[in-house]
């Protein structure tokens, strides 16, 4: 039942053309180390749903720097050049998505929901080919889910039964993507062999595959 | 007045919108500058969309903690009875009209309230990070910004800019004045006294109603 | 800025013909002493919103006994007998929600969402009247947001800003009910006036107007 | 066999079922004790609608939390490594197909494999609780019930009582035997030995599909 393995088999379970998820914002709550490894490990054409791309030396923008990246789903781009270069130049799809919208979509295809129904980007290009629903004289969005194969997250501090606890803003997208894809994985700086707290851990085992350890 | 002055001059004016107990939620730029005067009579609670209520002042250089920073990625601090979150749940509160207030700045406003500040066609787009979301779901949506752009007007008829939400900004705060949206057209409510109502008319557009009495700002 | 108040102040803002939700699960982490304010307050027609109606002596079962509800939305009565004959004999309108479709309600009201989409119910009689969306080959059905004027609810632990923290299985729909409705009023078993941990705590006091404390 | 030796005896040819690091929901009545025959060499996680993952035996009078409670609200304990939650993220997990395994009573199941558990027109209806959730959400569905009731058939060509859910029952336990539901029918994979084919197909409404070689339950 233990669920701790190294960096290498973590980002070794991302295939070619895989969708990742990746925790974090602004690089904040990254599972940098994974990242790291997934530079090192080269793999192409991955579809990235990430809240944002990040900095070209920080978190996620290590991996579009490295054109590893066929598209990309965030809700801001704009700290990192190489995105928008790769978008401008046709190089890399980029999906760009209200960040509630985002949360909505990547916690829908965790909790089986066929959509949410979201006023945000109502009237504007966002509700472009997407369906509009009245709900007591409102228009509302259909928004689909968000499911990838693989979700690369971090947390604080985890046990060996995947339980997951957070400090400060590092929690952000991480316990949303949990659970959220075929494969979880969880970076951490604190692992333990002990059960956290079962009133006081925010992300259930149940939503966590594998936890590596991201300080050694 | 200089470009900060002018910031500082609308910030401080924004700020007096500010009631006892409000969440709310400032964007990036000048509106962050309202966090610098909030009535000391009132506790106002700043909401971070990357995941927390109490958004502090930033630490000195030895309280830096990386993990807690602001949605520009910078550290700051938390504010005794604050609260960290998930982003579902940042939205959620965002979203569900749990915040009072958001300050944003713009490109574009219009008679109709709609607004754009996300994007310039041809331009790289950054993307719209959560300001889709802060100013559909807010209570009240306010726009703090200069009243032109290099001369050229920003309170139009219309926007021609990509929208970042249609029909949603109730108030918009220049430094020439304080403008409503209302259902029947925009309102000057207040006007900087260094202007004339011709001038401000002159650099908006739509053509203003003029509030009974009107204030100075 | 201190949203403390006492429990008949708190049942007072509940006024007749009110839509009230109330947490607990089978009267665990139920606010069992605004539950007794509110029987004596006796305010009448009532729609209660809750995951079940208690029992006759237990929870909110005692408003049921009480015949303060018009309208009982919820996913289970069979543990109140005084539910069920009431609802035979028409005495009052019972609406049965799958307990999952009814967590999601709540929240998409909490949320800002204009609905969300379920799998839970195609093909049976929780589908009758509700609107059918294909999602990538499977039908969903489209479930509303359940809003409320008045959320009563329990939490163990809560600060003078209405944070709050839970034990066991006592957090049940109480944290999904908070910032659902119009007002929300959290009755907590230990009162603190020191802030809770802000990364410890559940509930944001955004979603909380008033603390009550239940044990004196 | 009397009722009870009945009921183990289909519990623990459910137990079976269960793989290691499974996640699993038992339902009231009947499918609780399979919780009692888990193999010793696998670890299962029980998991419990109220609120939490790591459901565990009743506790001693001293040791009771009213806190701690299962879905009937009964004091219970939780394992070392579970974790308590609230119940939207209790229906996350069960609706998103984090539960491997729901084991459920049924008042009829068909070939088609929809079940009918949670109403009989005309009488008091208690509500579905978390049941049509269970069935459409968790990965396998497991009717654990006896053959019949008082000598009626429970295994229908059609349920006609309202739906729990439709299409969602992959297996049924019973003192008889072991029906999987497939595309092109009732197959019947094991037979308890006490029994004859004949005398299975006769306590059940559509015609079984004999699996070949049909095993010992």
């Amino acid at each position: 039942m233990n669920k701790l393995i190294s960096i290498q088999e973590a980002v070794s379970k991302v295939k070619d053309g895989d969708v990742v998820m990746i925790g974090g914002f602004l690089g904040v709550g990254s599972p940098h180390k994974m990242i790291d490894a997934l530079v090192a490990q080269g793999t192409k054409n991955l579809t990235l749903i990430c809240n944002d791309s990040g900095f070209v030396d920080i978190g996620v923008g290590k991996l579009v720097v490295n054109k590893q990246f066929s598209k990309i789903i965030a809700s801001h781009i704009g700290t990192n050049k190489e995105t928008g270069r790769q978008m401008m130049e046709g190089e890399t799809e980029v999906v760009l998505t209200p960040q509630g919208t985002l949360a909505e979509q990547i916690r829908a295809a965790c909790y089986g929901l066929g959509g949410i129904l979201t006023a945000t980007g109502v009237g504007t290009k966002v509700a472009e080919g997407k369906m509009m629903i009245p709900v007591n004289g409102r228009e509302y969005l259909l928004e689909l889910p968000l499911h990838a194969n693989v979700a690369l997250i971090f947390a604080n501090k985890g046990d060996k039964y995947g339980n997951l606890s957070y400090h400060g803003a590092a929690q952000n997208f991480n316990s949303v993507m949990a659970g959220a894809a075929d494969i979880t994985i969880c970076e951490v700086d604190e692992y333990s062999e002990e059960a956290l707290c079962p009133d006081r851990a925010e992300t259930p085992g149940v939503f966590v595959n594998y936890i590596v350890k991201g300080k050694e | 007045m200089d470009k900060q002055l002018i910031q500082e001059f609308i910030a401080r004016r924004v700020a007096k919108e500010l009631q006892d107990g409000n969440v709310c939620n400032l964007g990036i730029g000048l509106p962050t500058l309202v966090a610098n005067f909030v009535p000391e009579d009132k506790t106002v609670w700043f909401q971070s969309e990357n995941g927390f209520v109490g958004l502090g002042p930033t630490p000195t250089e030895d309280k830096i903690d990386t993990y807690i920073t602001n949605a520009g990625g910078k550290p700051v601090t938390i504010k005794t009875g604050g609260i960290f979150f998930d982003s579902a749940t940042s939205f959620g509160i965002i979203r569900g009209g749990h915040v009072d207030l958001t300050v944003l700045g713009a490109l574009q406003v219009d008679e109709e309230g709609n607004i754009a500040n996300y994007m310039i066609p041809g331009k790289m787009v950054p993307g719209m990070g959560g300001a889709m979301d802060l100013i559909s779901g807010a209570r009240k949506v306010i726009v703090a910004m200069e009243h032109t752009a290099k001369g050229d007007k920003k309170i139009l008829k219309a926007c021609n800019l990509p929208l970042t939400a249609a029909h949603e900004v109730n108030l918009i705060v220049t430094e020439m004045g304080v403008i409503e949206v209302t259902p029947e057209g925009l309102v000057l409510k207040e006007i900087n006294p260094e202007f004339t109502v011709e001038q401000v008319q002159e650099m908006t557009e739509p053509t203003l109603i003029i509030a009974e009495p009107l204030l100075q700002m």
